[in-house]
């Protein structure tokens, strides 16, 4: 796994372009979802985790499809399932990789959020805990079904469509906490919305690691 | 190689036939029988079919689960046939209860929709196995085709207790589970009834669904005889 | 207000036409694709 | 599970590891599934605030848009002009004041429960624009004497329609 991990890593960085690519769509979306507001400081501050959410969903389905891409192009996959490795640790090492794609591109719109919509919080570490919690709620899931999608035509419409719905607790979770630490927490309640994530997140990366096996067999 | 007619052809059909037997005698009663709810009036009629329909939702759902289990273990696609039969009906239920739902929510509640634990829930629900029947659309390899669903129908069913229990788990707008205790008993017959009339209906459609789709298996994997042979006895 | 709904046969008439209605249409449709499929599964069986 | 099967001992030695994963998995699935249900978090995950946690908040519940639900306080409704409403909300412990200019639904009454939306502002009462009403899960016949008269509670409406 530590190897799968390690070859998706290096890959990674390899096409970091397509990282400056993904951030600078995401930004974009960022800097769209305000036009859909119009010039109203305050409501586009309340919104802010939610379009921070929308954006990062939006970005995560570009870097979930093209996981797969090198590996659809020259058929690696079934030369890596060849080898004598479990086909859950290439689940686990991709999975791994995406989720640190998917938290540093979350970290990295958070400063574009505090620009654009001037909603800064003094809660740093908290917000970073979130994103990385819901970045695993949609790597887990997102690389499934990437794995599932690349191989079929419509890729780029499906992935979405399956993905979205399945997310929906992961993603309320954390606009519900991102949304507390940016506008306050009045009745203490971001502890009990991490948890909720964070057991989600286990249902994922349980269910969608066991699960892979099969989606990638023959 | 008689595809029209199998084993047992009529019994969906005869199951639709007293599915709505019992549906139309379930909805005189509830329309025209049962007197009105003491504070909802004659609105509280729609509750004779949404709770029949919301059951059976997430029965067919549940049968779906099941499919998908089973077909993961045994790689029968009969059961493929079935699984793709249960989501459909499923689905179809599924939007009736949010539509029966919202004209029941806005002369009671005062709105059509409130993002309610149980309502969000239940949207998402009907958009992930649509999902799956749209994904099924697009692959072309029956193998490929069945595992796929079964393992996405596998991972979307973590929502199914959610939408069950969210009404006990969260304070929430949409009223909890009756029970006995708390429906009065003139109110009874047309529930039970139309409870199974649906289910009846949900069994027969699932059934000639199922039949639909292994006829279509069939002609996909184009028939070395034994495989035919299996699938057509589907249903 | 009474804090009773009076009236409203209009919202209960529309969910049972609604139920039923569908449920007629999607048992029609299913039927007919049933039909086509069989009488199509037949032609090539033949043809075999 | 997976393409390596012409080595039987490898694939044994496979199919073992597949088997504790798998109830690895469902046991961490199950673990989490417990936390949800199971676990107090849902008493913070709330749809809706009662009077008691918005007096609890202080002055931190002032400003944000919030639902709030208890039940209709009896004696309290007033109507003010136009679609305007006043009445109280409350729980075991406590009591909210509501301005609302939503159109309550006709179920609203007297000691029923509703879910207001809007903000706690600064004159110390509720003030919202959306007014909805929940109805517990008991659905009982009109009792006797009490029957629903159709002529008789339209005139009760007329009646009470300009209070």
């Amino acid at each position: 796994m530590i190897g799968a991990l390690r070859k998706e890593l290096l890959l990674q960085w390899r096409t970091r372009t397509q990282f400056m690519a993904v951030f600078i769509f995401g930004a974009t979306a960022l800097l769209l979802f305000s036009f859909g507001v119009g010039p109203n400081a305050e409501i586009l501050r309340q919104f802010s985790a939610g379009f921070l959410w929308l954006g990062l969903l939006l970005s995560s389905t570009l870097t979930l499809a093209e996981s797969f891409h090198s590996e659809m192009e020259n058929r690696a996959l079934e030369g890596l399932l060849l080898l004598p490795a479990d086909p859950r640790a290439l689940y686990y090492g991709k999975a791994l990789a995406n989720w640190i794609q998917l938290t540093l591109l979350g970290w990295a719109l958070v400063p574009v959020m505090v620009v654009l919509y001037d909603a800064g919080t003094n809660r740093l570490p908290s917000l970073l805990l979130i994103i990385a919690l819901g970045a695993a709620g949609l790597s887990a899931p997102g690389t499934l079904y990437g794995a599932m999608t690349a191989q079929i035509r419509a890729k780029q419409t499906l992935l979405p469509l399956l993905l979205f719905p399945l997310i929906v607790p992961a993603l309320l979770s954390s606009v519900k906490a991102t949304s507390l630490v940016i506008l306050g927490d009045p009745m203490h309640a971001l502890g009990s919305w991490l948890m909720l994530l964070g057991a989600f997140d286990a249902i994922y990366w349980a269910l969608c690691g066991l699960l892979y096996g099969r989606v990638v067999e023959d | 190689m008689d595809y029209g007619n199998n084993r047992f052809p009529r019994t969906p059909y005869i199951l639709i036939a007293i599915g709505v037997a019992l549906f139309l005698t379930g909805s005189y009663f509830g329309l025209f029988v049962a007197p009105p709810e003491r504070y909802m009036g004659e609105v509280q009629r729609i509750m004779y079919v949404h709770v029949p329909t919301a059951w059976n939702a997430l029965l067919a759902i549940t049968f779906a689960l099941v499919c998908a289990i089973i077909f993961l273990f045994k790689g029968e696609f009969k059961w493929d046939a079935r699984l793709e039969a249960s989501i459909e009906v499923g689905c179809l239920l599924a939007f009736l209860l949010c539509c029966q739902g919202a004209i029941w929510a806005k002369p009671t509640w005062g709105v059509w929709w409130d993002w309610d634990p149980r309502l969000t829930t239940t949207a998402v629900l009907l958009f992930a196995f649509l999902g799956i029947l749209t994904l099924r659309k697009f692959v072309d390899d029956p193998v490929k085709r069945g595992v796929w669903s079964s393992v996405a129908t596998i991972i979307a069913y973590v929502d199914v207790p959610i939408v069950y229990f969210s009404v006990r788990w969260w304070n929430s707008l949409h009223q909890l589970q009756s029970s006995p205790e708390t429906v009065s008993s003139q109110f009874y017959i047309p529930l039970r009834v139309n409870a199974f009339a649906i289910l009846f209906l949900m069994t027969g459609f699932i059934m000639l669904r199922a039949r639909l789709a292994s006829l279509r298996l069939a002609q996909e994997v184009a028939p070395p005889p034994m495989l035919a042979e299996e699938v057509g006895e589907t249903a | 207000m009474s804090g009773m709904v009076v009236g409203g046969w209009g919202y209960v008439w529309t969910a049972y036409a609604l139920t039923a209605g569908a449920l007629l249409i999607y048992g029609v449709t299913l039927i007919t694709r049933l039909r086509e499929e069989a009488s199509r599964s037949k032609m090539e069986a033949k043809r075999q | 599970m997976s393409a390596v099967t012409n080595n039987p001992t490898a694939s044994d030695a496979m199919k073992r590891r597949t088997r504790w994963f798998m109830l690895g998995a469902f046991v961490v699935a199950g673990i989490a599934f417990a936390v949800i249900s199971g676990s107090g978090i849902n008493e913070n995950l709330v749809y809706y605030w009662t009077p008691t946690d918005l007096h609890a908040a202080g002055n931190k519940a002032y400003g944000a848009t919030i639902r709030l639900g208890g039940m209709v306080a009896p004696g309290s409704i007033r109507k003010q002009a136009g679609s305007g409403l006043e009445f109280d909300v409350r729980d075991s412990a406590g009591v909210v004041h509501v301005k609302s200019s939503g159109v309550p639904p006709q179920m609203f009454r007297e000691s029923i429960g509703v879910v207001v939306e809007g903000t706690m502002v600064n004159g110390g009462y509720f003030k919202s624009s959306r007014l909805m009403v929940s109805h517990n899960n008991e659905y009982k016949a009109p009792e006797k004497g009490h029957a629903v008269d159709q002529k008789q509670l339209k005139k009760m409406i007329e009646s009470t329609e300009d209070l």
